[in-house]
Parts: C-alpha cells; structure tokens; sequence
C-alpha cells in the first residue's frame, strides 16, 4: 500500500485538472451531478490504492482485453493507476508458482480488505475438472478467494450470469459467481464484453464511499444499467416516428433509422452502451449500423435470432395451419354428429294434435 | 426464468401454442355453427331495394334511429372502443411488423404519440361500457361471468401494451411479455366465449338481413 | 325427464339450425334490444330484455350442438332446462313477447330475435308451457274452424246483413273469382263493416271476388302458439279452398297475423310454393289507387296518426302502401316519429291478447302507456290501423286510460268516403 | 479486365443527416430554470448532454442556438477540453476530449465560472510554495 492517489498520479505526470475532469466525466457517466464529481475527486485523491486480486475462469479474455486494449492514457486506463493490482495472470509478469505465490501473499496481506475481480463462469460439471488452474478447480479457488474478499465484482456476463459457457445446452454446467458466493456483496457488470468505465465507476464509487454503488436486482449499477438501450438511444426519436431500416443496406439503414425490425434488441437490454459508448467514445453498435444484441442480459444467446424483431414470433403460422386442419377435422365431426342428431330429431317428429295440447 | 427467457417464451411456444387454439378454434367453431343449415324460404320473395343480406352486414353498424339517444353510452362507447381497439392493433408499427414479418403484409404505421392517445382513450371508453354495464339495468342482469371475463381479456392486452411503450410499472422486458401473453390469451379465449362475436356477426347480420329482404323489409 | 319436456327439447332440436347458432354465438349482452322492446321500456323490467326470453333455446343448442356443450353436459357441468323452468319461461315467451320483431330491428349483430321467439314456442308448445287462452284459441280454430268459434252459419248472417246495407252481392264459393277474399274472426263479429267497405271497393274496382264456406277465417292460432303441425291443418283449408276454386289471389285481411301466416309462413308449412298469390288488402287498395279507381268524394279532416301493425309493417313488408293510402282519405296525416317500421306494438299481438290472466292484463294495459305517448304527443285525438287484432287491444288500452281517442280502420275509413 | 468489368458502383453516401428530433427545444426551457436558480441561490448545475437522446443535428441546433459568448477556456489535460460561455452569459458550453481528439464527455454547465476552471487550493498552496522557492533564488 502506497500513500495517496493524488501522490501516484501526480508522479506519473497526471494534474489535478486531468483528475478533476475525469472524475466530472465519471461522474457524469453514472448520473451523479458536477458537484459529486468534485466531491469523488477530493476523496479519491485522498484514497490509498486498494488490493485487487483478478480470478479469470471459463472465460475469452475478451473482458480483459475490452479494458487493456483500449488506447492510452484514457479514462478506462486509469484503473490500473487507481488499483494495486496483485493477481492478474494474463497482465503479471511472474507465472506458475510465483504467480500463485504473489496471489496468497496479497490475500494474507490484505484479507478482509481485497477486492476480488472474476471474470469468467464457473464449471460445476466433472467436479469443476473442466477449468483449473495449478491444479485446483475454479470453484475452489473462487471460494478461497472469496473469503478474504471485501466485495467481488463479477466481470463480463460469463462471471455474472453464466455466459457463453452457459448456453445451451450448458455442456461444463456452467454457473456465475452468484450462483456460488451467497455471503459477499457482489457487484454484476455484464456485457460480453463489458463496458470497461463500469469497473473505473465501481472502483471511484468505492474508493470515494467506502461502499458499492447502488445495485439494481440483478446486482447492476444502477447508474450505468438503470435503462434500456432503446431508451437511451440516439435513433429513438425514429422508433417513435415509425421510420424503420429494412434492410442492413436500404435507404432507412443510411437515414440512420431505428434498427429494431433488423433484430436490435435495445428495448430490452439494460446497458449504457448508448451514452458511454466504445472505443474511447467513438462509437457503439448501433451507431455502427448494427442492432443490439442483448449481451448483457442474462442468457442473450438463447432469446431467439440476433436478426429477428422482438416482435416477431418464432414460427406460429405453420402451427396455424396445422390447426386449421385439426380445426377443420373436429369441425366437419361435430357438423356430422349435428346433422345426424338433427335428422333423427326430424324424422322421429311427432304430429302434434289438438288433442295433445291438452296434456 | 427470467425476464427474458419469460419473454423468449411468449413469442416463441406461447405464441404458437395460442394461435394454434385459436385457429383450431376458430375453423371448427364455424364449422360447428354454419354446418347447422336452414331451410329454405318457400314464401314468394317481394323485392325491396336496400334489402339484403349484405345491405345488412353493413346497415347494421349504424345506430337505428333513436337508439343513439337512447343508449348513448353503448353506441358511443362501443364505437370508440372498437374503433380505437382496431387503430392501435393495426396502426402501432411494431404490430404492423409483426404481421409483416409473419405474412409479408405491409401497410404503413400511425405515429407512435397518435397510437398512444388512442390506446388512452380506447381504454376510458372500455371502463365507461364496463360501468354502463354495472349501472344499467338491462345489462347488469344480463351480465355473466363470461362478460367480465372477455372484457378483462380484451383490456388487459391493451393495457399491458400502453404500460410496456409507456414504461410504467415494470421494467419493459416484463411489460413486453404480459402484453404478448395477455394477447395469447385473448386468442385462446376468443373462439369460444361472446369475443367469437368477431367472426358471427357478419353470418347473423346477413341471415337477418336475408330472412327480412325476403320479405321485402330493409332491415 | 317428464315425457312432454323430452317432446319439447325433441322439438327444439328440431328447429335449431345455422341461423340460430350464429345468433347465440353473436350475442354479447349488450342489451339493446331491452330498449327496443316495449316490455322492458314500459316496466324497467330487466327480465323483459328480448334476448333472456331465449335462455332455454340457447342451452338447448349449447347442449345440443356445440362440442364444448355436449362435452359439459356429459360430465354434468351444465344446467339442463327443466319443466319447472320452462313453466317459469312461458310468461316471458307468451305473455311479455308479442313477436313484434322490433328487437330483431335494433340487434347490433343482427340477431333475428323474434325469429327465435317464434322457434322457441315450437318447443314450449309440444310441451304444453302454453298460456290457457291460447290453447284454446288454437283448439277452437282447429275444431271449430275460428279463434273464437264461430261457425259459417253466423258468417253467412253477417254476409247477408252487408248485402242488404250495400246492396251489393257477396259471392259465396264461386270458382274462377279473381280473388279469394278471406276473414277474420274478430273482423266479422267486431268490425262487420269491413265486409260491407270491401264489397263496395270490388264493386267499384269491378273486381271478381268470392268467399269459401269452408276457408273463411284468415287467423291461424297455430302460428301463435307455435307449432307448425297445427298451423299447417289450418292454413291448408285455405290452400284447399283456393286451389278447389282455382282463384288467382288471395286476399288477406286487414289482421296483423292472419297476413303473417298465409303469406309468409304458408308455403313453408305445407313444404310447396302456392300456385296462388297472397294478397294483403292494403296491398290491392293501394294498387287501386295508384290505377286511380280509388277516389274519394270528400276528405277526413280531423288530425290523426297511423298505428302500423307489426305483422303487415315491419314484419310483412308492406311497408308503402298505408301513407299513400291515409293521405289519400285524410286532410291532416301526422307522421309519428316511430312509424312504418320503427312504428311500436299494441301490446297485445302474438297471441298475447288472447291471454286473459290478470297479470298479463294488467301487463298490456302497463305496456299501452307506449302508444298513449305516441297519441298524446302528436296531440291527436283519432288513430287509423289496419288489424283487427290492434284495435281490439288498442281499444281496451283507451277504455283502461278513459281516453277519449277515435280508433278507425283504413278499409272502411276508404270505403266510407269513397266516391260512389 | 478493367474495373468497370465488376458491376459495383459506389452510391453517393446520402447527403441528408439524421433529422431532428425534437428533444433539443425543451431543453432551453430547462436552462432557464437552472439559470434562475443559480441567480435566486447561487447554485451550479449542469446538463449532461451525452445522457440524452440526441441526434448530432440536435446537437448543432442547440449549439448554434445558444451561440458564442466572450470567453473561450482552453484546457490541456490528458487530451483538449474547452469551456465556452455561450450567449447567455452564466451558460457554458463543456467539451472534453481525449487524447485522440474524441469527445468523451459533454456538458452545458450553468455557473458563474465553471468548476474546472478555479484553481484548487491545494494548487494554490503548491503554487505559493514554488513563488517562494522563485523568491529566495532572487
């Protein structure tokens, strides 16, 4: 543990201002006023770096790399200047036993106190022998991990909802962390991968407050998973007007219309891809031209087809033809059996008499 | 099952399931009903003009006179909720869609803010026909399970829908699925309760219609 | 199942076709056709409400021939129809539905109502969930040959006495006549006049016309109570009698029913077309008119309305010929805002005045406030109709308000004043 | 073969941009508000500007609308970021970029001065410390 952040950052030639108009944009990014962003500033500053211990499990990378890979400095950089970072396998230098080594010095040193990043699901199936790491399975290394963690953030949608791995049919029986962690304040930031200013939000959040960020039900910041793609979209005011693309190529696709006939699953999808953006705020899916996927949202892949309207169902009209058929059947039966009924009605037909009217 | 998957559900089996009864029910309810048969008028017809079967169909969606005056809160109502249930079912883009989708069928959307307001209005003037139904005598007693029943099946869809685009209550993942279902259960519900209205009326407004034009009477 | 309750749901499968399911199936209780039927408008009574009055046709079919209904009935979910219940019923089907048709009129889905009142009597009079005096109206009909059993010994009496007043022959049982001229009872014992008005307009017309000693009574209590057995023995006798004297047309009278039951129902009662054609008398007097043999010497001057007889009107379609024929004979005609065939019943058609319980006294007397309304509104103190059955109920309905309203009958109100 | 031979031709890019939308007007409403509050009580506040669904033409409307003012702040910090007044004085124009020239954030501020602009005490201290460092060296 060093001293001050501001002490670390100014080292690296980062100035209060550059600081102060990170932490306004950060601010703004998770629906907090200037003023927060000035008062996030001055705790962080303040703040020592914390312990961050980084577990990947069944994973791609792609979350990893969704944060590294962006070009430096910017404002997803500055995590790691935030963070101690003891344990990250793909990032650390030192490997096999060291690196298992540096990871228990850090969770003895800090126990209580680390943060635990995970991305990647979890393999329950063959007693977790589908991932291991030095030999342990990832469910035993996330639960000893656990432990010692002050609060665990599940990175990308593998480690918050299964992932990938997770589809069906599931083959590693795959899990999230959640499903395995009941007794540690877990935060969620899905996305395949996820958007890397999320984890910079949590962390500011943390370091300023001593606390996680408000999370919604499925465990989200609900600063940056509060609303839907659709809501937030800069095409919206088109879905509102009814102006649809038709195709990935039509005049509407040039207008820049609304995506949702092409299978965008933004009014679904509860993400700030729309107002965050990619790439260092250059552009996101739908700006590209492509509609959302939905991959923050838990099991996304088995929601039917990338390129099929939400409103759309799978296939109801062969099954109505089919029914038509066995409607037909049933009818043209009851019509027999009524007719058949109706004539035995006729011809058993008893004249009524005068007589009769007297009964 | 989560929201999505809930919402997977409905437009998937749920949908398929749904508008399986619902044609299934449709075709041999008809069958049922038209297959009864009828005898033949052996009367001389005397001919009138504007009497017909088919002069019927269509007469016989205007109020006779006097009745607007008498029971305005049926006609008035029935004609907003009818015509509001058909402009947000076909003018709402994303229903359009649906159709489009399934049939290749296209026509052009109404603005979202002009469906909105009809769904507004379409569902007061549902609760205006539902009290008029408690108030009036004639209605009340009449009135069965079955006719609260298909009003609640017909408004819920309604409903749900203005709340889903409106974002209100539930989060829009959720809304979008209970308006879908709402929806299959109206297609399930339909073929065979009062709702099959939809399909016999034009059969007894021109059975009427033809029974009176044989008689010369424009009915 | 009593045995006269099984005959009576035989006899409503029998009847049961396409229309009606169609018309159950349509049916949303929107209970408009309460505000058509004057039962209902008169009293507030919801049990009134035309469509209710159906109830036990409606699970019959449901019962009977739909899928769903047969399934219920098997596992015991559905409410069979009862004797009790249908005893309970024959007060709604008889004595508060007088066939008037105006529900079938207002129906937004188009539901034929009256043409399922009329199917659902098939049932209740197999049954025998008839009112008393219908029963014996139809039973004097068949028998005696009239409602009200008159014989033709006292019809020749009558003919002889118009005879003598008009001076003119009334042929009796001569084939070849151009028309067969046919009668009601109540015509010939209330309203003998009309006898007398029609000799002299086919005097004048210089139109053949003859009576059968045999088929003089136009009326058939058999279409009333509801079971076409019965109405077919009684309309048969005029197809004998028409065919027997090979006559052209015949001439149905002024009554509402009597026109109802020859021209409409006939044919398909016997199962044939006629080889005859049926004629309302409304029907040739405006014929005569338009040829200009009609004219008159002077005019009535008094103001006065026109009831329209459901069963000529909006049920038989003669729906032109009584305005040309009143302005013909009447200075100040007043067109009534329900006229023609919005025009509203009597109360007392479909066999209901010849019920003569107090309550179903009391309820037409109740339901005559309609047409009190409609007088009082125009400010009239004379009425014009042209059924004999109309003016009957009509009448009493005066004598009840002690209204001092003149009722006339459009045949002699013409020949009155008809040039000589 | 010559390229003509491939039946591809480049279409024109569309010359229309995404339209308005008609969710930029309520927000000069909004800054009325926010600039009668900063008068009655002093109090900054600020619109977020990339949290809103806004067309970029929606965006040019508005900064063509609310136009230029006298001061212009440039800051170089981890990437340009300018703070405009616009022509209402009290209503400031926020845009931060990174490194690359993209913007990562961008705001209508309503203050007096806007906050990046004041120097932290901290700062100031630091400041102060390096004049007396200038000082003794004299």
């Amino acid at each position: 543990m060093q001293g001050p952040l501001i002490d670390t950052l100014a080292r690296q030639g980062i100035t209060r201002r550059t600081f102060l108009k990170y932490c306004a944009t950060l601010a703004s990014m998770m629906a907090l006023p200037p003023a927060a962003g000035r008062a996030m500033a001055e705790a962080m500053a303040a703040a020592r770096r914390p312990s961050v211990i980084w577990l990947p499990f069944q994973e791609c990378t792609g979350c990893t790399e969704s944060i590294t890979r962006s070009h430096s400095p910017t404002l997803e950089g500055m995590i790691f200047d935030m963070i101690s970072l003891d344990y990250q396998e793909t990032l650390m230098a030192a490997a096999g036993h060291q690196a298992e080594e540096a990871r228990h010095a850090a969770m003895k040193e800090n126990a209580g106190k680390y943060l635990l990043v995970v991305d990647g699901s979890i393999p329950l199936g063959r007693d977790g022998a589908y991932s291991c790491i030095g030999g342990r399975s990832n469910v035993d290394i996330l639960k000893e991990a656990a432990e010692g963690a002050a609060a665990i953030v599940a990175m990308g949608s593998c480690a918050s909802y299964g992932g990938i791995p997770k589809a069906n049919p599931n083959p590693t029986g795959a899990v999230s962390v959640s499903d395995i962690v009941t007794n540690k304040p877990i935060v969620n930031i899905p996305g395949c991968p996820p958007i890397p200013v999320v984890m910079t939000g949590v962390l500011a959040h943390y370091l300023t407050f001593g606390s996680l960020p408000e999370l919604d039900e499925k465990g989200r910041p609900k600063a940056f998973f509060g609303e839907t793609i659709h809501d937030r979209c800069y095409r919206r005011p088109f879905y509102d007007q009814g102006k649809f693309a038709k195709t990935f190529d039509d005049e509407g696709a040039r207008m820049g219309w609304c995506l949702f006939e092409l299978g965008c699953k933004g009014p679904v999808t509860y993400n700030a891809c729309a107002t965050v953006k990619w790439n260092g705020g250059t552009s996101w899916p739908v700006e590209s031209g492509h509609g959302c996927l939905g991959c923050s949202e838990p099991d996304f892949w088995d929601a039917g087809g990338f390129y099929k309207a939400l409103s759309v169902p799978a296939d109801p009209l062969r099954i109505g033809a089919a029914a038509a058929i066995a409607g037909a059947g049933a009818g043209v039966a009851v019509s027999f059996a009524n007719r058949a009924k109706k004539n035995v009605a006729r011809q058993t037909h008893e004249t009524l008499t005068v007589e009769d009217l007297e009964k | 099952m989560n929201e999505l998957q809930f919402l997977t559900w409905v437009r998937g089996p749920g949908l398929d399931i749904a508008v399986g009864i619902f044609v299934l029910g449709v075709v041999w309810r008809l069958f049922e009903i038209y297959s009864l048969g009828r005898k033949k008028d052996l009367s001389t017809p005397r001919h009138a003009a504007g009497a017909s079967g088919l002069h019927t169909v269509f007469r016989r969606s205007l109020p006779p006179p006097g009745m607007l005056k008498r029971s305005p809160v049926s006609y008035i109502g029935g004609y907003i909720f009818h015509i509001g249930l058909a402009i947000v079912v076909f003018g709402f883009a994303p229903h359009i869609l649906l159709v489009t989708n399934l049939t290749g069928l296209s026509w052009p959307g109404l603005p979202s803010q002009f469906v909105d307001l009809v769904a507004v209005v379409t569902m007061a003037a549902m609760v205006v026909v539902l009290v008029d139904r408690i108030n009036k005598p004639a209605k009340r007693f009449l009135s069965t399970f079955e006719d609260w029943f298909t009003w609640a099946v017909t408004f819920l869809p309604v409903l749900t829908g203005w709340m889903a685009v409106q974002h209100l209550l539930l989060p829009y993942t959720t809304m979008l699925a209970l308006h879908i279902l709402s929806v299959e259960i109206l297609l399930v519900v339909l073929p065979f309760t009062k709702l099959f209205h939809a399909f016999t009326l034009f059969g007894s407004r021109w059975y009427n219609g033809r029974a009176n034009a044989q008689r010369g009477v424009p009915v | 199942m009593s045995v006269s309750l099984e005959k009576g749901i035989h006899a409503l499968k029998e009847v049961i076709d396409a229309p009606i399911a169609s018309y159950f199936e349509s049916c949303v209780h929107c209970g408009l056709c309460a505000e058509a039927c004057l039962f209902y408008t008169e009293t507030g009574d919801p049990k009134y409400t035309p469509i209710h009055k159906l109830e036990p046709l409606r699970r019959v079919y449901e019962q009977e021939y739909t899928l769903l209904g047969r399934l219920k009935k098997m596992v015991g979910l559905s409410k069979p129809v009862t004797d009790a219940e249908l005893d309970q019923w024959q007060e709604l089907v008889y004595d508060s539905c007088t066939m008037c048709g105006r529900c079938s009129l207002i129906c937004p889905v188009g539901n034929d109502i009256v043409y399922m009142v009329r199917k659902l009597r098939e049932g209740m009079a197999v049954s025998g969930h008839v009112p008393d005096g219908i029963r014996s109206a139809t039973k004097r009909t068949v028998e005696l040959g009239g409602p009200m059993g008159l014989k033709w010994p006292a019809v020749a009496n009558v003919l002889r006495k118009a005879e003598e007043a008009t001076g003119l022959k009334i042929p009796v049982d001569q084939p070849g006549a151009e028309y067969l001229v046919l009668l009601s009872s109540m015509e010939i014992v209330n309203y003998p006049e009309y006898i007398e008005a029609l000799a002299k307009i086919f005097h004048k017309a210089g139109i053949s016309f003859t009576l059968a000693s045999d088929a003089f009574e136009a009326t058939n209590a058999g279409i009333q109570i509801g079971n076409s057995d019965l109405a077919k023995v009684i309309v048969s006798r005029i197809v004998d009698a028409a065919e027997k004297l090979k006559v052209k047309k015949v001439l149905s009278p002024e009554c509402g029913h009597a026109y109802m039951a020859i021209r409409w129902e006939g044919p398909n009662l016997i199962g044939r077309p006629f080889g005859f054609e049926v004629v309302h008398v409304l029907e040739l007097l405006d014929e005569l008119r338009q040829k200009g043999v009609l004219k008159m010497k002077d005019k009535l001057k008094d103001p006065l309305i026109l009831h329209d007889p459901c069963q000529i009107v909006r049920r038989g379609g003669v729906l032109q010929a009584p305005e040309p024929l009143i302005q013909q004979v009447a200075e100040n005609y007043i067109p009534i805002v329900d006229k023609q065939k919005w025009n509203w019943c009597c109360g007392g058609g479909g066999g209901a005045s010849a019920i003569h319980t107090e309550e179903a006294e009391a309820l037409r007397a109740k339901v005559f406030q309609i047409k009190k309304r409609q007088i009082e509104e125009a400010g009239v103190s004379t009425m014009v109709t042209f059924c004999a059955n109309c003016r009957i109920v009509m009448e009493e309905g005066f004598d009840h308000y002690e209204m001092n309203t003149k009722l006339l009958g459009m045949t002699e109100l013409l020949a009155e004043h008809l040039e000589n | 073969m010559s390229l003509d031979a491939i039946p591809i031709h480049v279409i024109d890019p569309p010359s229309a941009e995404p339209g308005l939308s008609g969710n930029a007007p309520p927000l000069l409403r909004e800054l009325s508000e926010l600039a009668k509050r900063l008068l009655a009580s002093g109090e900054t506040s600020a619109i977020d500007l990339s949290a809103l669904p806004l067309t970029p033409a929606d965006l040019a409307w508005l900064q063509d609308t609310l136009g230029a003012g006298e001061i212009s702040v440039s800051l170089q910090a981890n990437g340009e970021s300018t703070l405009n007044e616009t022509a209402c004085p009290g209503i400031w124009w926020v845009t931060h970029r990174n490194e690359q020239g993209a913007v990562t954030s961008q705001f209508i501020e309503v203050a007096f001065v806007p906050e990046l602009v004041k120097a932290h005490p901290e700062d100031v201290k630091n400041g102060q410390e390096y004049l007396e460092l200038l000082i003794s060296d004299l």
